[in-house]
């Protein structure tokens, strides 16, 4: 049988990809934005597994605002992602590196 | 649940939201800047208003089930009121010094502060949680709001790449906190704090001590506690001038305070878990903290790493984990409040003869011979962030250092004062550059008479009459810390 | 006088006068400073005829509660007493003596007169962390004071200084909350009488040694304080050498002996060894200097470590000559600085070669400034001779060993003070600016000579001194007393003697 | 055994279509790497008994999220034959930590051995209804017990509205709108100006 | 009022009056003040001297001021009167006031009198403090305060380098000894638990055979004690290993050498000796130090005096020399002999250097004695009271009719007793003595011929070559002819002195010629006259009139044999002296160099301090305790905050990474924990 464990396996494997993701790519920003969706994604399969082993909706309820908020974030990430693209004309991720120190 | 009563105790965030939403409103169909004022100034007065409405619970000392509202998902307490308090008062701090600055770039906008009041609603239901959705929720909106608000000055490279990468760290921390959520949920069976407390006592499974260890990574984002601080300087120093303010001041308590409620409530028997993290975080926050600032040249970078170092020091109250520590932060950050916002407001005075913004520590060279009140108050605000006496800052730091002293850590105590010399380094160099230089005359701009207040406000707070302040915000702190450690 | 607050007003005269002197012009600063810090002595003058020698051991409390068990608490004993005045003694000749700076007048004014409420309340405090705030607060202008005002190389001085202090009070600030937590009072006359028990002791003591010993300042923690001399302003180098080493001491005397009597007698050796090691190793030093003031410095450093040992003899004499130390040097190291900085302001230099034969065209000033070297060698009659002499005295009675090293001091003190006044007031007069250079004005009257009247006043008949001290002293020595550490003297009586003989023979084994 | 057998097609497919989500070169396969994912993942949360959160994965992400990726992909225009390929350069360290990290989890949660995990026990408040499809329970509990959140989540999205719209709208300079009043108002006499200009001096307008 | 507090306290009111009052006083009022109070002070001294001569004094001691009370320990300004400080108080107030009067004559040209008066007073009260104290507080006050005076007053022309350079080392070499003075202070204090002499003294012989711990090591109670005490002594009195500033100390002008370097200060370690004689009689090893190192100085000393040029500093060795005879003196245990040899001594140096002091007024301040000779007939006055001196200092005398000049009575006495002590340390210093005693006749003799007899040698000199190519100098009138050239005078004639400098040339003189005579019976046999204040050994006084006879006469036959070689070898031979040189060259300069004391003492301590010194400050202070300390503690931050900065690259991803890493740690750190 499936148990909650594979779901756990699944979702950290899911997790830590989003995470490679995030730091492992310097091509460009949008990647990261889809690699955030993965790490949220993970979340909710995690919920979602939990939720149903444990017998209780809590889980899926939160999965539900996480994948609201989600879209929100998706939204201001990539409008952020416009605005910056306007101001640079790039959004590779080795140029954002005006402040640092 | 008595619907009318959960209303009542939600009152402010009631009022929040529907006047964000008359504000957005009124705001579409104003476009000029003296439009803006007045939207700005509504906002204030909202702010105003809902922070009299929150005053009486911390008065009360509103503690226990009496404060739950809505399903229990929302704790009007004594706590969350002395936090709300202050991220009121930030808030309004923040809005108030806005308009000048967005206007001389042509930048400013209705939305700004109807963005401030959601995130301040944010914060709000941040310090009210009492489960971890509604941690969750109040934290994004907060977030989202923040994001928008780092990146307002859509022309400036710096805005830009400070929201971008605001943005990306911070989904990135969000990510961690919900995995962490989620495997507290997992194995704890719920989301509330109590049940959590309830069922993670004594041993605990290796999964639940990853859901706490990977929550408190998340929150550590939020408050930029070493090794999650290093958004920081980069968002501060290109965010505009009254959003840093903004940013280092409310959400900075929403955050404290909200860890404070995590890690007192949900992992309130699992003291000796967390201990440690919060005890490296603070340590490191001190020595990082500290070292960052001293290779700066830029003021507000330089406010930032002060910030991180500061946050240090309140993690110390939180360390304690006694009702005196959590009083000590909440003194703490109170006065931390006042310097911080002094400090950016100062920031904001330093203009050259054209109006321009002036951030270099080189340019304020020999300040003190041209802007003789404005130096003594930033000297006064940087020897008060050094901690040192007479100055109020010293106070903050007294207390959670007397906090971890009763609560036996004198060693986190001694390491952490001990540091705090690396850190009066840098203030003192603040202080060097403007009375020891020869002038620079490049900050000779004059401010307007609100900025001028509102530093003098700060500058009264953290000079040596702030002691009389004592007193009262002791016991206010006292009574908002020992709300949560009802048992 | 019963009622009357006289502690806290001496404190708000200056603080006031701060304000004003920011408000208004140079010159009109010059005057409230004056007028200001008179006011204190006058103050200061009728503390001490009013002080009930003989009396309670604490005079003039005065205890308001602020907050969080912290009190607005003041009072005096014959130490604070002598330290109080001092400081106010001090004062007016610092106004007097900054006739050169001319800029920013009226910031360095408040900076002085803060430094003088900060100095009146850290020797006035009885509730700890109101000491501690006193303590620390005089960093802030006394940076000011070298960063703004000083030499050329000033802001690395004025770093070390406030950097070096600021580490070693921090401990001190652990220290105190630990002990306030474990006692549950902030009162210092109660902790004073506070049994901690021994092996925190060791701790406490420690964290308090942090502190004072770089306050002192003690080798080999002392390198702030030649920087910090050489680059402060002359009136600041008298107000640094004059007081604020003297908190050192005092800390000691009223934190690290009474609270922590085992620790003290534990670590005897340490101050001991430390002490030792300065007196011979500063004044060597302070014999190859080429800076005026860095060699006052040096000898400063020697001079202090007279103090340390003075006060872990454990007996009267080591005490009370520890405090005439104290005062002495106050005096005589504040006098010097100002000898050093009249003919800085004639020539704009403190390289010793520059000088040469100033007795020939400044013979008023060679005197005074033979009288302080003099006073500073510890030349009978003068003030420098009693304490130094009751601090040897004791210690001896406690270490021959480390009498005779510290003794040495007297030899070395003397060479490197004559040598300095050889190359500055003896020989030919090798610089046509320093010998056009004219003799003291009325101004440096002023100055030279009421610390001159101190000095030989102290010399002569320090009992005026010591007599508000020693119920106090003797207080504290029955309090370490069950602490004192063995004598290495150990006389064993010989053959049977008549019955005087064994009289005195037994007083000498008590002592 | 069908129910495993989809679980390791689901599972495997999610986690090779995130790995090419952040390997691919080109973004736009990349957000075609990431609906498969998704798809995938919603997938395994029918296979755990969640068929609306599944539902609503595929429609939220897939409809949306994943198609505001594309649209603002290809808006944003991007060159990518001059996107650099390759990754940072401390990579080794990065990989290397995160698969400590992975195993951490992993092993450290005993999570690799069936019935290692000692799950909580919910306090029934969240239990769903005898009876009641996973649609209606999650129903019931969202606008009841949760309705105050659900409120909160609201204003997240005007939030996030308002802040994109802020953001990236703009005012383009140039772009005059439609006066209908003033048009109409317009009388000849206010078009037409004869005038006689002097020599050198020209007109006004 | 007690006479006492006038004698004491009117030399000081003249200092203070004369110092301050300096340009605004002038020169006359100034001299008027100080020479007429040290007269006054004088005039008040002798009736008290003779009247414990007499019988009829009681010792008294007159309460001034306290001093100092702290714990037990107790002290007050008191002055004490006794007969020892009675016989201190002539010395010090006759040899004051005549060195007052006589540089009104020897300083007129001076422009710094007042300052000179000043100081002369200055040194005389504090001389006075220390022979009057009553507890070792006030006698160290006393001592240093001498020891303040005589570092000015050897500064005085404090423009040569040389002068100031031997203040310093004066003052510095004395407080080498005053480092065991304060020891033994601190020492007695510990041991009676008071420093009030008297009662020191009389607690002190029950202290015999007690024990004390000192350095680490157990020790005789009383002999470490006086030991200490005695390395005081040493300091002040020049004794060998600390007499390096005395010779240097001829820098300051002759009245000086005379009042502080021959007739008082210098015997202040006397004094002290006796005055403790009942402590140091409580240690014989004690004693026999004394004696020892007494009798080695007195060899040492004499030695270099038979080979120095400078007038000034063969009289200045030869003082050194005397101070070992009364130092060897007390050692064996008679005090009375050794202070009656300080009293008669007082007067025969004092005006040795007077008569000096003349003979280099008269000679342009030329000092070098191969630059004199045949000055007999121009300054005959000077002659005869330096013959006076000479002849007393050489103890010319008849034993058969017990008379003689004054050194006679008081140095025989000094050879007798340390003969008939019996000890072994007697018998040593005895045989020093009388070999000194040749020593001494030789070069005072040597000093007389080369000054006053043979040929003028004054051309060589640099100073009187000046004084005669430089006429408008103010010694015109010293240079008359210059047709004299080829005669040795380089054309000079040298005056005889001013009345005011041969006044008390004269009166030293009686006191040369008479003293011994007058005062032998009471200072050395009897009991009566001390009446207490000092150690009376009557047994060993018995004794020292029981010598063998060629024992009272050794000393006369070796001055015979001192007089004898000096006239051939100066008058008879001149160029034998030259000869022996250069036979025994090595010896000769190891002598001359006054055996290399200066040179090892640089070596030993001058230069490593100064070396250690800068050692210590730029290796140690700034090299070590700056560098690892503060400017370490400095760059390691500043090293922290680069690294920080590094970390803080900009980059998204290793912001990211470093999270990770936080993360990853903290759950590592949760597993393993």
């Amino acid at each position: 049988m499936i148990g909650v464990e594979h779901y756990v396996v699944v979702s950290s494997i899911l997790f830590v990809l989003g995470v490679l993701g995030i730091f492992l790519n310097r091509k460009n920003v949008i990647v990261i934005l889809m690699a955030i969706e993965l790490i949220l994604l993970s979340v909710n399969l995690n919920l979602v597994a939990f939720s149903s082993f444990l017998g209780d909706l809590t889980g899926q309820v939160f999965a539900m605002f996480v994948l609201t908020v989600a879209a929100g974030e998706a939204a201001i990430g990539l409008a952020i992602l416009v605005i910056y693209f306007r101001r640079r004309g790039t959004i590779a991720v080795d140029d954002v590196n005006r402040m640092k120190g | 649940m008595d619907f009318v009563q959960s209303f009542r105790l939600a009152a402010p965030e009631v009022l929040f939201s529907l006047s964000g939403l008359i504000l957005l409103l009124a705001s579409a169909w104003t476009r000029s800047d003296r439009g803006a004022r007045v939207i700005t100034w509504l906002t204030i007065a909202v702010l105003v208003i809902g922070g009299a409405m929150i005053a009486p619970a911390l008065a009360n000392g509103a503690a226990g089930p009496d404060t739950l509202a809505f399903s229990a998902l929302f704790t009007a307490s004594a706590f969350a009121a002395f936090a709300k308090l202050l991220i009121i008062a930030a808030a309004a701090a923040s809005l108030v010094i806005a308009p000048a600055y967005f206007q001389r770039l042509g930048a400013y906008r209705n939305e700004y502060p109807v963005l401030v009041l959601f995130a301040v609603l944010g914060m709000c239901l941040m310090v009210s949680s009492t489960n971890l959705l509604s941690l969750y929720i109040g934290l994004e909106l907060n977030s989202l709001a923040a994001y928008v608000l780092a990146a307002f000055l859509r022309n400036d490279d710096r805005s830009a790449e400070a929201g971008l990468k605001y943005f990306v760290l911070g989904s990135l921390a969000s990510g961690i906190l919900l995995f962490g959520i989620s495997l507290t949920y997992g194995f704890a069976g719920t989301i509330g704090y109590d049940g959590i407390a309830a069922a993670l006592t004594g041993k605990i499974s290796t999964g639940a001590v990853f859901g706490l260890v990977f929550v408190f990574a998340g929150l550590a984002f939020k408050i930029s506690a070493v090794p999650f601080h290093m958004w920081t300087p980069d968002v501060y120093e290109g965010s505009p001038t009254p959003v840093t303010t903004f940013f280092a001041s409310a959400p900075k308590v929403a955050a404290l305070a909200l860890t404070v409620i995590v890690a007192i409530e949900a992992f309130g028997n699992q003291i000796a878990a967390w201990q440690p993290i919060v005890v490296f975080a603070a340590l490191a926050s001190i020595v990082i903290g500290a070292l960052g600032a001293i290779g700066q040249t830029n003021l507000k970078r330089l406010l930032a790493y002060s910030s991180i170092n500061n946050v240090g020091f309140l993690l110390i109250g939180l360390a304690a984990a006694t009702p005196q520590g959590v009083a000590g932060m909440l003194v703490y950050l109170a006065i931390y409040t006042a310097m911080t916002i002094g400090g950016f407001v100062a920031v904001l005075m330093l203009k050259d003869a054209d109006g321009n913004p002036v951030e270099s520590l080189a340019d304020i060279a020999g300040l003190s011979r041209h802007r003789k009140v404005l130096a003594a108050c930033i000297a006064m605000i940087m020897f008060s962030l050094a901690g040192i006496p007479p100055l109020f800052g010293f106070w903050g730091k007294f207390v959670v250092f007397q906090a971890a002293v009763e609560a036996g850590h004198i060693w986190l105590a001694a390491i952490g004062i001990a540091a705090s010399v690396i850190g009066a380094f840098y203030y003192l160099k603040v202080v060097k550059v403007m009375y020891f230089d020869e002038p620079a005359m490049k900050a000779v701009g004059h401010s307007d008479w609100m900025h001028q207040a509102l530093l003098g406000l700060c500058a009264v707070a953290i000079s040596p009459l702030g002691y009389l302040l004592t007193k009262p915000l002791g016991a206010l702190a006292a009574t908002a810390a020992g709300a949560l450690f009802i048992p | 006088m019963a009622d009357f607050p006289i502690l806290s007003v001496m404190m708000l005269v200056p603080l006031l006068a701060a304000v004003a002197c920011l408000l208004v012009e140079a010159k009109a600063a010059r005057q409230i400073a004056l007028v200001a810090t008179l006011i204190d002595l006058a103050l200061g003058i009728l503390l001490w005829v009013n002080y009930d020698i003989g009396g309670a051991q604490w005079q003039f409390q005065e205890n308001v509660p602020l907050f969080a068990g912290f009190s607005w608490a003041l009072g005096i004993d014959g130490i604070a007493l002598m330290l109080i005045m001092l400081s106010v003694f001090l004062m007016p000749i610092c106004i007097l003596a900054s006739a050169a700076i001319e800029k920013r007048v009226g910031e360095y004014m408040a900076a002085f007169l803060l430094m003088e409420t900060l100095m009146i309340g850290v020797f006035a405090a009885q509730d700890l962390f109101l000491f501690y705030i006193m303590f620390e607060a005089g960093l802030i202008p006394m940076y000011l004071i070298i960063g703004i005002w000083g030499g050329a190389d000033r802001i690395y001085a004025s770093y070390k200084f406030f950097l070096y202090t600021l580490i070693g009070s921090v401990l001190m600030l652990i220290a105190m909350l630990w002990m306030v937590n474990e006692a549950g009072t902030t009162d210092i006359p109660t902790l004073m009488e506070y049994n901690f028990a021994p092996e925190v002791q060791t701790w406490l003591w420690l964290a308090f040694f942090a502190s004072f010993a770089v306050k002192m300042p003690m080798w080999p923690v002392h390198t702030w304080l030649p920087d910090a001399h050489v680059q402060a302003p002359t009136a600041g180098s008298v107000i640094l050498a004059g007081v604020l080493l003297k908190m050192g001491g005092y800390g000691f005397i009223r934190f690290s002996l009474p609270m922590f009597p085992e620790a003290s007698a534990q670590f005897a050796w340490l101050v001991f060894a430390l002490s030792m090691v300065a007196v011979v190793y500063t004044s060597l030093v302070a014999l190859v200097q080429n800076d005026m003031k860095k060699l006052i410095a040096y000898s400063s450093v020697a001079h202090m470590a007279i103090v340390t040992i003075g006060l872990f003899a454990f007996n009267p004499q080591g005490l009370e000559g520890a405090m005439v130390v104290m005062l002495s040097h106050g005096l005589v190291s504040g006098a010097l600085f100002l000898c050093v900085g009249v003919i800085y302001d004639r020539l704009h230099t403190r390289e010793i070669d520059r000088y040469g034969g100033l007795s020939i065209n400044m013979p008023y000033y060679a005197l005074f400034f033979m009288l302080f070297t003099m006073a500073s060698i510890g030349l009978p009659g003068t003030s420098g001779f009693v304490g130094e002499f009751l601090s040897l005295a004791g210690i001896y009675q406690v270490s021959s060993w480390v009498a005779l090293v510290c003794t040495t001091g007297i030899i070395l003190g003397a060479a490197y003070m004559l040598y300095l006044y050889r190359r500055v007031a003896f020989g030919e007069q090798k610089n046509a600016d320093a010998a056009a250079m004219p003799d003291l004005n009325r101004r440096e009257w002023f100055l030279m000579a009421p610390i001159a009247a101190v000095v030989l006043w102290m010399g002569v008949y320090p009992e005026s001194f010591l007599a508000p001290m020693r119920a106090d002293i003797a207080v504290l020595d029955a309090r370490i007393a069950r602490a004192k550490p063995a004598s290495d003297a150990q006389l064993t009586a010989g053959k049977p003697k008549p019955a005087t003989a064994t009289e005195h023979a037994a007083h000498g084994e008590a002592h | 055994m069908i129910q495993v057998l989809t679980f390791y097609l689901f599972a495997s497919i999610m986690i090779a279509a995130g790995a090419f989500t952040i390997l691919a070169r080109n973004p736009v396969h990349s957000v075609l790497w990431l609906i498969v994912a998704f798809f995938n993942a919603a997938g395994l949360m029918v296979l755990a008994g969640a068929e609306f959160i599944a539902m609503l994965l595929v429609i939220v992400y897939v409809g949306a999220v994943a198609v505001l990726f594309l649209f603002v992909v290809m808006m944003l225009d991007i060159d990518f034959a001059e996107l650099r390929a390759g990754f940072i350069k401390n990579f080794p360290l990065g990989l290397a930590v995160a698969v400590v990290l992975l195993a951490e989890i992993v092993l450290g949660m005993g999570a690799y051995r069936a019935g290692a995990l000692e799950l909580g026990t919910p306090d029934g408040s969240g239990a769903a209804p005898a009876g009641a499809s996973n649609i209606e329970a999650i129903g019931a509990l969202l606008y009841s017990k949760y309705l105050f959140l659900f409120e909160a989540a609201g204003i997240i999205l005007l939030v996030a509205m308002v802040g994109a719209i802020v953001l990236t709208h703009r005012q383009r300079g140039g772009v005059r709108g439609q006066n209908i009043a003033q048009q109409i108002a317009r009388r000849p006499e206010e078009a037409v100006v004869n005038t006689q200009p002097e020599v050198g001096k020209g007109v006004s307008l | 009022m007690d006479p006492i507090l006038f004698i004491v306290f009117l030399p000081l009111l003249a200092a203070i009056v004369a110092g301050l009052g300096n340009r605004m006083l002038g020169n006359f009022a100034a001299k008027l003040v100080t020479t007429g109070a040290l007269f006054a002070s004088c005039l008040l001294s002798w009736p008290i001297f003779l009247a414990f001569m007499g019988g009829t004094a009681e010792a008294h001691v007159v309460p001034v001021l306290q001093w100092v009370q702290s714990g037990s320990l107790s002290f007050d300004w008191a002055l004490r009167v006794d007969t020892l400080t009675a016989v201190m108080l002539v010395v010090i107030t006759t040899v004051s006031a005549l060195v007052h009067l006589y540089s009104w004559g020897y300083m007129d040209e001076d422009p710094d009198q007042p300052r000179f008066f000043a100081y002369l007073s200055l040194f005389t009260f504090a001389m006075l403090m220390l022979v009057t104290a009553d507890n070792l507080v006030q006698m160290f006050f006393g001592w240093e305060g001498v020891g303040l005076a005589s570092y000015l007053l050897i500064g005085f022309w404090f423009r040569k380098p040389s002068a100031s350079a031997a203040a310093i080392k004066a003052f510095v070499v004395n407080r080498v000894g005053d480092l065991g003075f304060m020891l033994g202070i601190f020492g007695t204090f510990l041991v009676f638990n008071t420093v009030s002499i008297p009662e020191i003294l009389a607690a002190a012989p029950g202290m015999e055979g007690s024990t004390i711990g000192f350095l680490g090591y157990r020790w005789d109670t009383m002999t470490i004690l006086c030991i200490l005490l005695f390395i005081g002594a040493m300091g002040k009195s020049a004794q060998l290993g600390l007499h390096t500033w005395l010779p240097d100390a001829m820098e300051g002008p002759t009245p000086v050498s005379a009042l502080i370097h021959a007739a008082t200060m210098v015997t202040a370690g006397v004094f002290m000796v006796c005055r403790l004689s009942p402590m140091f009689e409580a240690s014989p090893i004690a004693l026999d130090i004394v004696t020892y190192v007494g009798a080695a100085t007195c060899f040492f000393a004499a030695t270099v005096g038979l080979t120095q040029w400078d007038i000034k500093r063969v009289i200045a060795y030869s003082t050194c020399s005397q101070l070992g005879y009364m130092f060897f003196a007390a050692g064996v245990g008679a005090y009375g002999a050794a202070m009656f040899h300080l009293f008669t001594h007082a007067f025969f140096k004092a005006l040795l250097f007077l008569g000096a002091g003349s003979v280099i007024h008269a000679m342009h301040h030329e000092q070098d004695m191969r630059y004199y000779g045949a000055l007999r007939k121009h300054i005959p006055l000077t002659f005869w009271a330096m013959m006076a001196g000479t002849l007393a200092i050489t103890g010319v005398g008849v034993y058969w009719l017990h008379a003689g000049f004054a050194g006679f009575h008081s140095k025989d006495a000094i050879l007798e007793v340390a003969f008939a002590s019996g000890k072994e340390s007697g018998m040593f210093a005895f045989w020093v003595g009388v070999t000194a005693a040749l020593m001494t006749s030789f070069y005072s003799w040597r000093l007389m011929f080369l000054t006053f007899f043979g040929k003028a040698r004054w051309a060589g000199s640099e100073h009187i070559q000046h004084a005669v190519h430089d006429d408008h100098h103010g010694h015109d009138d010293h240079a008359h002819g210059h047709a004299h050239g080829d005669d040795g005078t380089a054309g000079y004639h040298p005056h005889e002195s001013p009345l005011v400098m041969l006044v008390p040339l004269g009166v030293l003189t009686l006191g040369a010629v008479f003293a011994g005579w007058v005062f032998t019976g009471s200072f050395i046999s009897s009991a009566d006259f001390w009446g207490g204040s000092i150690f009376y050994n009557e047994h060993l006084m018995h004794a020292m009139h029981e010598v063998p006879l060629w024992v009272k006469l050794s000393a006369t036959a070796v001055m015979l044999v001192g007089l004898f070689g000096a006239w051939y070898a100066y008058i008879r031979n001149p160029g034998f002296p030259a000869k022996v040189v250069a036979q025994i060259d090595v010896l000769y300069r190891f002598v001359y160099n006054k055996w290399y004391f200066d040179e090892l003492y640089n070596f030993l301590f001058v230069r490593p301090a100064f070396w250690i010194g800068d050692k210590f400050w730029k290796l140690g202070d700034i090299g070590i305790i700056d560098r690892f300390g503060p400017n370490g503690a400095a760059w390691t931050v500043l090293q922290g905050t680069r690294l920080a900065q590094k970390v803080q690259s900009g980059y998204l991803y290793s912001y990211a990474l470093v999270m990770l890493l936080g993360l990853t740690a903290a759950i590592t750190w949760m597993m393993v924990r």
